[in-house]
């Protein structure tokens, strides 16, 4: 399941509506991407998020979907912001359930990774001076998001 | 063709979007990012290095020199930096 | 922090309130094990956890700082249930918070590779039948507990 | 000493806990796992198959024989299935 939206969400109501009157899932790994004050050493005093609505969805659903193919889920949900957020607040939840854990772990980690590198997301901070900057995308998402290209099934 | 511009090339080009004519000169991305170069400064400027413009058909990834046809939506965007 | 108690817990809240107020940290790792109403192919219509009071909290603690050592960690928490549980019910949540995506999806993992094989506690289950029985561990989750001892700093 | 037993160990002795007197029969957790399995048919049965008891003395898992002294809490309880 994947949802696009501006507006907050709030992590344990959605981690409870995905498990709510299942006694099957034995496994729930949630990954939360948090809106922090600094940034590669400089302070963040205002973010936002650009996307392009449309191509976000699409893209959400493939890398869903692919989890779904590499690993045994039995529930998965992505939710990501866009637009302005204050800090402390939650940008992305990635929510997996399985009967083994570590499938969960790997699916929730690769959503993370592949989420990072091909959802058309774009940070903008604002740092203390009032200007605004583009985040620019780090190697390590990059490096990260190819660990499971290796052994891919496409 | 609908053309869309995201984070800092839309900030640079001061552009969201725009709707360009069907033309023979652009058949496909790669004579669209040629002709994209030579309408001005600023976009000469964006469209430099090819290295840090990522490039959708349809809101798919492209990968190598892309047809198009006239009722395409093609956006170009940077890196992206969610999650 | 670690917690060990009878009583259910609320994974929602208590995610929320590791982070409360706190706009420095980026990621968040939950690992929440619930009560699943089948084993090894079995229905389970029952579930019992027995452990070693006093020992329980001195491993779950020494874990914790083991993973603290390893990984860049901002904050942690470990809650496990013992005694009797309903199906579906949560039984353990670890939840790890870093600037690190990375460092968070690897302590989590870690936390509860170790948990399982060196922690006290043992799982009762009831059969369709009524009758209850010990869990046998598992070699997966010998196997899983090793990986991270090939790096150990021990 | 005091002696605890958890999961089928305690099922099996139908005991959780027990205090035994000094001995220097008994000094080490060798010679007290030797004395335990001497004092009948179902302690003989639990401590049959060493590979399935762990032993821990004053809560910390014990590696090889390990001395013991009068206030030492021995447990011993079978591989752990928590989490």
């Amino acid at each position: 399941m994947i949802r696009v939206q501006r507006e907050i969400f709030d992590v344990g109501a959605e981690m409870a509506a995905l498990t709510k009157g299942r006694t099957d899932i034995g496994a729930v790994v949630s990954f939360t991407g948090l809106v922090r004050d600094f940034n590669d050493g400089s302070a963040v005093t205002g973010f936002s998020l650009e996307h392009y609505p449309g191509m976000t969805e699409r893209e959400l659903a493939k890398i869903e979907t692919e989890a779904k193919a590499r690993w045994d889920l039995q529930a998965s949900l992505i939710i990501h912001r866009y637009g302005d957020m204050a800090l402390g607040e939650p940008i992305v939840l990635v929510v997996t359930a399985s009967s083994h854990r570590q499938d969960a772990f790997d699916a929730a980690n690769f959503l993370m990774d592949w989420l990072k590198t091909k959802a058309p997301f774009w940070k903008m901070e604002k740092g203390e001076d009032g200007e605004t900057s583009w985040v620019k995308e780090r190697q390590t998402d990059i490096d990260a998001a190819k660990r499971w290209s290796a052994d891919s099934q496409e | 063709m609908k053309i869309l511009y995201f984070a800092w090339l839309k900030t640079k080009l001061q552009m969201t979007e725009e709707t360009l004519p069907w033309s023979e000169e652009r058949p496909d991305t790669d004579s669209l990012v040629r002709w994209m170069k030579s309408r001005g400064p600023a976009f000469a400027e964006v469209f430099s290095d090819l290295e840090v413009v990522r490039i959708a058909v349809n809101q798919e990834y492209i990968v190598g020199n892309t047809a198009l046809n006239e009722n395409d939506e093609i956006a170009f965007f940077p890196p992206v930096t969610g999650g």
